[in-house]
């Protein structure tokens, strides 16, 4: 038992929900809280086992830690290869953390098939941690997709009125985009096997392989798409509104908290590094994008009156920042993207959950349908305050820092009006979220039927409170989320420089 | 021992901390002892610190606590620095922010529920955390906090009636005025990174202060963010128009927020850059500009006000451009000194409009009031005293630091003589407002309704004594800063504050004082064109009872109706930004992601099941058919494979 | 050669006989007629088989055919009794009234 | 000079006593129908007991060929061997409670599905083109039975009519064919035309392409394909999930026999753009109809076609690991398409009826195992990875790029893209669709429940631990003669 | 012209004669009339092709038991004659006769060309030997037991389906 924790602990977390999951079909279909309290417990002690990865983390080594490699399919040299760095273990860690604040709070909103419910999110939580200590492009795909599967479910069977579109369209976008990185990711084996005689599909193998320009832009470009629709990246994002609004509150957490991140997490982790001339000569194109990605989202967020609509398109503006800042690829600016993916995913992850108090209360989203209830439920109130001063970067809440370092840092690359552009999303930001707050919070109180309003719930408090303490934490003391991340992406930028250089001196430029 | 700087944030933030989670729970008196214990002990505290510092050598201190931001080669530290400028600062904003939270006992206790009244005390403690945290910082991102902090506390406390729509929309329209000044701020703080590779005052002003040369290129561009960032804050022109409506927050919130303290920070900010700031004299003058200009556009618009509040508002925008007139022309250390006796009595007057205001159950109409002097003579005496101190009057705390920007911008080369002169028709105008609502207010008659009249008394001693002590504040406060044809020593604050004026290499910083002569008359000019103003508007409106500015306004009407509509610049934003923005974002989302991509995607899934639903009826189910097509695939594999050979 | 008869004349015929056999397949609609030209598709074959066999010098050719008499055989009894149980439904073997499956 | 009338050694007498086993089994069948239906509960038993021990036979039979080289047990014939069996296996336990359901337990069903089977197992072990088009005829003969076996319902008997015509006229052509290539290289076993420059010759050509178009209709190949909805919906499930999965695989081990002989210096490059064509046309078509059907079992058939475009990519490529992916792609569409047809045959209450895609709303929850089973498998056919789907695709894939068919494959993908549209849409209907007949479904039987289970379990087998399935197949692949990997 | 090659010519062009006959017909029963006419025909050319046994089993079993099957089940059924297509949809006819005209370009074209040509056998049997009955029983039972086998498996199937097709419902 030591030894599986200390020498296959990633394992051990990938596959806990999966085997809790396996569990949970035994159960008998009327054993409804049992379920739910289950499942909650398994996240919980998901939670607790992940937390030994943030203090055995060793910030003085730039690579992979906890590393495990099985043979899988031997022939072609796949394997079961995960390991960690500080880019994914604050995203493992981010999910550990919202996958039992989505079942908390599901505790008391989910009546409908809550075993399959509990079990779909178990499976849920395998494939997202799965894909971020994958190193094996093989293996990172199988999990990559696995992810959709039970995000499917969660939209269609527990979600809006328009589940059905929203769900497809979700499963349909993400998968146009990850096909294509399928036949690139077998090219690139194949490839490999040419070169070298030997089939590998390790991420490190993958990494030594150099391309001539027009295959390089080609599989550049496929990997691209299929995390640019994750992101989602302007235009690609119309998925996210819908997807967003329609899943159920828990889904809407998990989506919006680790989904789109894994987009950002598959750029910095396989298409930058694998492509690093073609990542450099599209960099612009993502700089752009960003920028239009910030602009674009933050004033269609403002057009909506609809609650989770909003806060779907401010995720749109925000990743466009991330983008920014991947763009401009500085130190900065990448630490600065990672950081604000994880303030990201607790914010919007915040705003989404007590966007579901209310909803759940009141089963609507319009935003003209509250007004006024501050009075009526003022801890909701607050909470909500303080994860939108989160989401609009108040300096002292974590979303400043992740936002300074991407503008400062994009601001000291040769793309300084991506920063001046970009940093036009504080005005919007505020623009859209006050007006959110405003009018539902505040304004006067019109609406009769919201007299019966009752505030949170302890168990959607104590769910809403972890993002709110993580929040201000990281606020506080970014330098302990930082001090992580920072090695990796030292890191990441020398092996891209190096493999820069080598394909100048190659002279493979074309 | 001292004590250590970052204790004094951390003071009222504990109380915050207190009076946020758990003031819902407690009683009105503990709310309010831990409120104002918050606030005592940080004036305590921070006295205990400025004290040593004002009778010591007053050289800078700087206190790091711990690092706060480390990413490559950026290293932010949160460390705190006490010089002569915060210590200036310091010193009012502990006083006066106490004040206000003795005078908020009185103001604020039947004004709210319970909760509302914890929220309220939790507030202003954040907000006292914030502004220290700005006043205090050594670093551009640590002010940034402070700076953002109290736009949040402004934020929340104009919002403070949430359920009045107006009020909630005021505060969010403060936030993002504030916003739009802050992202200047936050590109001039990427510049500041950019060129000095720091973000720490020290080593920022040091190596430009050493190296002028090397950076003032940048410098222009770098000043003109920051200075964004203060005209958000300091509601100059054009990002004033919040600050009119941010009085629909409590009246002490106005008096601290947004009279005393938070609107003057970016003065403090201007100042406290003044190394940079002198390096790129285009944008000094573009300051100087600006503030001049409000000066006289927010005074003009305060003519013609009934709003008590929103007088004051104005005429707190148009002292603010003299704040900014006089670092403009480099006289930081007189906008300095204006802060301070602006605080003062500043904040006096918005406390007295409280008193008034308490008085007459929260009307604020102008003309409703008349004769309150007999009834409220506390306030009426300490209101008066503040008014003097404003239009600058000797020996009021105002005349001598107005009086001492005037004579610096007089003296300043190039446009300076115009400044001058605006500033000067500015102070008449001011003394004119002024002394008009002292007029409608105190004396005359009372134009109110019958419970009005009836309900009319002073203010409980909580309210008053703060009154007390901001009036006499407002009396005595400007002789700190007695100007120099009083004796070569009479200056207090000009010495004290010279040292924050660093000297920058091959920039020679000494100038030739003005003559005394000249200095005498410019006071004296001064001193008279307030008086007519005082003059003016005491006969108007207390003696003729206001038929004179009737008629005018009626031969003018549509000048009158632009100046009372506050030249419609709100009705101009709205129709230049609001509504392009929200038409914009409604657009964007209809035509581009609903019409436009979603339709292409939309279409093109439809188009495949058209295709589909089309070659469905291929299978007719006519097995006929089926073998024609099976024979047809044959045919055109053979023509294919075997025609080619 | 076969005799005097030159493979390719056989097989010319053949040719012949399995196209008119496809012919009738896709124009007529009986399905016994359309059966019955699809035996005629086979007996083609069948001719080219013994043509080739022939020309080859082998019996081969003949086993097969052997074997395809018996298999057509077959398929001519299954395909008889369907149309017998089809016609039970539907009182007729046109194919172009038979579309109850479809789309 | 006179052989011996009959040339009957122990070796052939093994290597064909799977199929002796088969005919056997069908034969006691028979004879027990006709002398004591009271049994008839054990047919069941009886046919998978035939089955079980036809695939004995098969795993003990020495290996080589046997009847003068026109047999052949080889590692490819015993793999393909367990693949039709566990086809049958699974055709054999959904076809019980079926019949019990609609009242047609007929010992027939099992013979000629057994019979059926034989034909298959001889079209994969033949290495004689006639051997094969027997089995062929056989396979045919047996199912134009089976298709319309209900003969109280108007659309079996027209499906049996509609498979009858035009199987046998698609026989006449491969009749054709062989007669044609026998002609050419003057026999009928295979490796005759292993001579070289014999693949030039146009009557080869044209032989091969009848046999390309003569298998190619048994695949269901686009725009072969069009029998294959219309019977699908008329015939008996169970028999369809035979039909749909065994014959298309032994199909094409029939012409990687005869390809692998004729080109063994590599496929023509005319040929090969020619399969490439009816590739993408049979993805595409299959993907795109398949869109717009309301019947489930026609949806299954054009996902069918649809899928036995991505086997052509095989083809195409046309090598050693070509044709080892296309096994491991069998296997997996064995185990999903039969699965699939297995848990509509579950979830139908009505067999004699049509079966609209609409009716399973809300089965989900009526009848959550076999729903959760046609869900995996509907993912399987999509090839969401994790599943075996996803691993014959990966393979097919990596076939195609190694070949250097790029927009072969991207055709695919584009395809995979499309298939999901409707893979999902079922998903969709049997998950968040409030259901109409608001009736509890027949409770599972145990042999449904067992087939669905069994199925399940290959579909995640296969999909998590594929390579030991991928060796076995390699090696299997490598008893053809081929001129590249 | 050998008196074989005039007889062939003859029966092949009956052949071809009868068929076109058969497939124009829209009476079936003169179809199958028709078509055993020219299945006694392509008898008659099997005997001319050195294939007297297949021709007797082609008379017997084609022309005599299968053609005969067909009449019988046409009586059964009472088919009439085919009514001329009502509706204008000539696609089928259209399409169909053009791709076998196309079809019997390309077939016949190939066997004009290259297409006849057949390998050199090894050891031919000679001609005369070549219908041999008793040795193609010896080579259906050695080299082509297997076929026979699996024929008879076949032809059993067939039997049985037939039976299950055609059968009267007992019961009902």
């Amino acid at each position: 038992m030591e030894r599986l924790l200390s020498d296959h602990l990633l394992s051990v977390l990938v596959f806990l929900p999966s085997a809790g999951a396996l569990l949970l079909l035994f159960f008998p279909r009327s054993a409804v809280s049992a379920a739910r309290a289950f499942a909650i417990a398994v996240s919980v002690l998901e939670l607790a086992l992940s937390l030994p990865l943030w203090t055995r983390f060793d910030l003085l080594q730039q690579g992979f830690q906890f590393r495990e490699k099985i043979a899988w399919i031997p022939q072609l040299g796949i394997s079961y290869n995960v390991g960690l760095d500080g880019i994914s273990l604050l995203l493992v860690l981010l999910t550990t953390v919202l996958t039992p604040v989505s079942l908390l709070f599901s505790y008391s909103h989910v009546e409908k098939e809550v075993r399959v419910f509990s079990l779909t999110f178990l499976v849920l939580e395998t494939g997202m941690l799965g894909s971020l200590v994958a190193l094996d492009l093989a293996l990172f795909y199988v999990f990559w997709e696995v992810m959709l599967v039970p995000m499917y479910f969660i939209i269609g069977i527990w979600g809006g009125p328009r589940r059905i579109y929203a769900s497809m369209k979700f499963f349909l976008f993400t998968m146009a985009g990850s096909l294509l990185m399928f036949l690139a990711i077998l090219f690139m084996a194949i490839r490999h096997q040419a070169a070298t005689g030997v089939w590998s599909f390790a991420l490190e193998d993958l990494y030594r392989l150099a391309f001539t320009g027009r295959v390089e832009t080609l599989l550049f470009l496929a990997f691209a798409l299929a995390f640019a629709i994750k992101v989602p990246v302007f235009p690609l994002h119309t998925w996210l509104p819908d997807a967003h609004t329609e899943a159920p509150t828990a889904g809407s957490i998990i989506l919006a908290g680790v989904l789109l991140k894994l987009g950002v997490y598959g750029y910095l982790r396989f298409a930058l590094p694998l492509f690093p001339d073609a990542a450099t000569r599209f960099a612009p194109w993502l700089g752009v994008l960003g920028v239009i990605g910030v602009i674009y989202g933050a004033a269609v967020a403002y057009a909506q009156h609809d609650m989770k609509r909003l806060v779907a398109y401010s995720s749109v503006s925000h990743l466009g920042l991330v983008v920014i800042g991947i763009g401009a690829f500085t130190t900065m600016s990448l630490s600065g993207s990672i950081l604000q993916m994880i303030n990201h995913g607790l914010s919007t992850g915040a705003l989404f959950l007590l966007v579901g108090v209310l909803y759940e209360r009141r089963h609507t989203r319009e935003i003209d349908a509250y007004g006024g209830i501050a009075g009526i439920v003022p801890v909701t109130t607050t909470l909500f305050l303080i994860a939108t001063l989160s989401s609009i970067g108040l300096p002292g809440l974590n979303g400043f820092v992740g936002e300074f370092l991407i503008l400062l840092g994009t601001w000291t690359s040769p793309h300084r009006w991506w920063a001046a552009a970009g940093a036009t999303g504080v005005i919007f930001s505020a623009v859209y979220m006050l007006t959110l707050v405003q009018r539902v919070f505040w304004n006067p109180f019109v609406h009769e039927e919201n007299k019966k309003l009752t505030d949170i719930r302890p168990s959607e408090f104590i769910a809403a409170a972890v993002l709110v303490v993580l929040m201000v934490w990281i606020g506080v003391r970014p330098n302990d989320v930082l001090d992580r991340i920072h090695p990796s992406v030292e890191l990441l930028q020398k092996a891209v420089a190096a493999k820069l250089a080598s394909a100048d001196t190659r002279g493979a430029r074309p | 021992m001292t004590l250590p700087l970052w204790v004094l944030p951390v003071i009222p933030l504990v109380g915050f901390a207190i009076n946020g989670l758990l003031g819902t729970r407690l009683r009105k008196s503990f709310v309010t002892a831990v409120g104002c214990g918050a606030a005592g002990l940080v004036t305590l505290a921070a006295y205990s610190r400025l004290i040593p510092f004002t009778s010591g050598d007053h050289s800078t201190v700087i206190e790091p606590v711990v690092s706060w931001i480390a990413v490559g080669n950026l290293s932010i530290d949160l460390s705190f620095r006490l010089d002569p400028l915060s210590a200036l600062m310091l010193s009012f904003v502990t006083l006066v922010g106490l004040l206000i939270h003795i005078y908020a006992i009185g103001y604020m206790h039947h004004e709210s529920t319970d909760a509302g009244y914890a929220r309220f005390f939790a507030y202003l403690n954040l907000f006292l955390f914030a502004m220290l945290t700005l006043v205090l910082a050594e670093s551009f991102p640590l002010m940034f906090v402070g700076w953002e902090g109290v736009g949040l506390c402004s934020y929340l406390l104009v919002g403070y009636y949430f359920d009045r729509e107006y009020a909630a929309a005021a505060g969010r329209k403060a936030f993002v005025v504030n916003r739009i000044g802050d992202y200047g701020f936050l590109l001039g703080m990427f510049g500041v990174f950019a060129t000095f590779g720091s973000l720490n005052y020290s080593e920022v002003f040091k190596k430009a202060a050493e190296q002028p040369a090397a950076f003032s290129p940048a410098l222009a561009a770098i000043c003109l963010c920051l200075f964004m960032g203060a005209v958000g804050k300091s509601a100059q022109v054009p990002l004033y128009v919040w600050l009119p409506d941010a009085m629909a927050g409590p009246t002490p919130v106005s008096a601290l927020i947004h009279a005393a303290t938070m609107v003057t920070a970016g003065v403090y900010m201007v100042t406290r850059c003044n190394v940079l700031f002198r390096l790129a004299p285009e944008v000094m003058l573009f300051v100087a500009v600006i503030g001049c200009f409000t000066a006289l556009f927010a005074g003009t618009i305060a003519v013609a006000q009934n709003d008590l509040k929103k007088i004051l508002a104005y005429s707190t925008i148009s002292q603010l451009g003299y704040m900014f007139l006089a670092c403009g022309v480099g006289a930081f250390t007189v906008g300095m000194f204006h802060v301070m006796t602006h605080a003062c009595f500043k904040a006096c007057l918005f406390l007295g409009a409280g008193s008034v205001m308490h008085a007459m159950s929260d009307d604020l109409d102008i003309r409703h009031m008349g004769g309150l002097k007999a009834k409220m003579p506390i306030t009426y005496w300490t209101f008066l005293a503040a008014t003097l101190a404003i239009s600058g009057i000797p020996p009021f705390a105002g005349f001598f630091s107005k009086d001492a920007i005037l004579a610096s911008s007089f003296e300043a080369p190039g446009l300076g003589k115009l400044l001058w002169f605006v500033g000067l028709f500015t102070a008449g105008l001011t003394a004119f407002y002024m002394f008009r609502i002292v007029s409608l207010t105190f004396f005359g008659q009372f134009r109110g309704t019958k419970e009005q009249a009836h309900h009319v008394h002073e203010a409980p001693a909580s309210m008053t004594m703060p009154l007390v002590v901001l009036g006499l504040l407002s009396l005595v406060a400007g002789w700190l800063g007695l100007p120099a044809v009083f004796g070569e020593h009479a200056n207090v604050i000009e010495p004290f504050l010279a040292p924050i004026i660093s000297p920058i290499a091959g920039h020679d910083a000494a100038h030739e004082a003005l003559p005394h002569a000249t200095e005498w008359l410019l006071m004296a000019v001064s001193v008279a064109v307030a008086a007519s103003g005082l003059y003016l508007a005491y006969q108007w409106y207390a003696k003729q009872g206001g038929r004179a500015p009737a008629r005018l306004a009626a031969s003018f009407p549509g000048a009158y109706a632009l100046v009372a509509d506050k030249f419609r610049i709100d009705e101009l934003y709205d129709v230049l930004f609001v509504r392009p923005y929200a038409w914009l974002a409604r657009t964007l989302w209809k035509v581009v992601d609903v019409l436009i991509i979603d339709g292409i995607l939309n279409a093109s899934a439809f188009l495949v099941e058209l295709v589909g639903d089309f070659l469905r009826f291929l299978q007719t189910g006519n097995v006929r058919n089926y073998a024609l097509t099976f024979f047809l695939g044959l045919i055109a594999l053979l023509l294919f494979v075997v025609g080619a050979i | 050669m076969i005799g005097s008869i030159p493979l390719s004349d056989v097989l010319l015929v053949s040719g012949a006989l399995f196209s008119i056999g496809i012919a009738g397949a896709l124009l007529r609609r009986n399905a016994i007629q359309i059966f019955l030209s699809i035996e005629l598709m086979m007996n083609a074959a069948n001719l080219a088989l013994i043509g080739y066999g022939a020309a080859l010098g082998t019996r081969e050719g003949q086993i097969i055919v052997f074997f395809v008499i018996a298999i057509a055989a077959a398929e001519a009894a299954v395909g008889l009794a369907i149309f017998v149980a089809l016609f039970r439904h539907t009182e007729t073997i046109d194919v172009n009234k038979i579309n109850l499956l479809k789309w | 000079m006179t052989p011996n009338l009959v040339q009957f050694t122990h070796a052939d007498l093994s290597a064909i006593a799977p199929e002796m086993m088969l005919a056997l089994t069908g034969c006691l069948i028979l004879l027990i129908e006709a002398f004591a239906p009271g049994l008839r509960r054990w047919f069941a038993t009886l046919a998978l007991a035939g089955v079980a021990g036809s695939l004995y036979f098969l795993l003990e039979a020495p290996r080589g060929t046997t009847f003068g080289g026109r047999f052949d047990t080889s590692s490819l014939t015993v793999l393909m061997g367990l693949f039709l069996g566990a086809a049958a296996v699974l055709a054999i336990l959904m076809a019980k409670p079926y019949l019990e359901r609609t009242g047609e337990e007929k010992g027939e069903f099992y013979a000629l599905l057994l019979w059926g089977h034989l034909g298959v197992s001889l079209m994969t072990r033949g290495l004689d083109l006639l051997i094969i088009f027997i089995g062929l005829e056989t396979l045919s003969l047996s199912f134009y039975v089976l298709a319309g076996f209900f003969r109280s319902v108007a659309a079996s008997s027209e499906a049996g009519l509609k498979y009858f015509l035009t199987g046998a006229f698609g026989s006449a052509f491969t009749l054709y064919g062989v007669a044609l290539l026998f002609g050419a290289s003057g026999g009928t076993k295979i490796e005759g035309l292993a001579r070289p420059g014999l693949a030039e010759s146009p009557a080869v050509i044209f032989g091969l392409l009848l046999l390309l178009v003569g298998f190619g209709f048994k695949m269901s190949i686009a725009p072969f394909h069009a029998w294959a909805p219309d019977v699908y919906q008329g015939m008996p499930t169970p028999a369809v999930a035979y039909l749909s999965v065994a014959p298309k695989g032994a199909s094409l081990i029939a012409l990687y026999r005869v390809f692998s002989a004729a080109f063994e210096g590599g496929m023509p490059d005319r040929f090969r753009t020619a399969i490439i064509a009816l590739a993408i046309l049979s993805m595409t078509l299959g993907n795109v109809v398949a869109l717009a059907q309301r019947d489930i079992k026609r949806l299954l058939a054009y996902s069918g076609i649809a899928q036995m475009g991505y086997v052509m990519i095989s083809l195409a490529v046309f090598g050693r690991d070509a044709l080892g992916a296309a096994i491991v792609f069998f296997f997996a569409y064995l185990a999903s398409n039969a699965g699939a047809f297995a848990a509509v045959a579950a979830l139908y209450r009505d067999e004699t009826k049509p079966h609209p895609v609409a009716l399973l709303a809300g089965a989900g929850r009526r009848s959550p195992f076999a729903a959760a089973v046609l869900a995996l498998c509907l993912f399987s056919l999509a090839g969401i990875p994790a599943t075996a789907g996803f691993i014959g695709k990966f393979f097919l894939f990596k076939a195609a790029l190694e070949k250097g068919l790029y927009a072969l494959a991207l055709a695919g993908i584009a395809n995979s893209l499309i298939s999901i549209g409707y893979y999902l849409k079922v998903v969709y209907i049997l998950y968040m669709r409030e259901p109409v007949e608001p009736d509890a479904p027949p409770a599972l039987a145990p042999a449904d429940r067992f087939a669905l289970a069994l199925c399940a379990a290959a579909i995640l087998g296969f999909g998590i631990f594929p390579s030991t399935l991928w060796e076995v197949a390699r090696r299997a692949a490598a008893t053809l003669p081929f001129a590249g990997p | 012209m050998t008196a074989g090659r005039v007889i062939f010519d003859l029966a092949a062009a009956a052949a071809i004669v009868f068929s076109g006959l058969m497939v124009v017909g829209r009476n079936p029963v003169r179809s199958v009339l028709s078509l055993v006419v020219a299945f006694f025909a392509l008898a008659v050319c099997f005997v001319m092709l050195l294939a007297p046994f297949i021709a007797a089993l082609q008379v017997i079993v084609y022309a005599g038991a299968i053609l005969v099957l067909f009449l019988f089940v046409l009586m059964l059924l009472n088919v009439g004659r085919e009514q001329p297509e009502k509706t204008g949809r000539p696609i089928q006819t259209v399409l169909g006769s053009a791709a076998v005209l196309v079809f019997a370009g390309l077939l016949l074209g190939m066997f004009r060309g290259s297409g006849a040509r057949v390998p050199t056998p090894a050891d031919p049997v000679a001609p005369s030997l070549l219908g041999d009955p008793a040795a193609l029983a010896r080579l259906l039972y050695s080299d082509y037991l297997l076929h026979f086998e699996a024929v008879s498996v076949l032809l059993l199937a067939a039997l049985v389906g037939a039976f299950v097709l055609a059968r009267r419902e007992n019961a009902s």
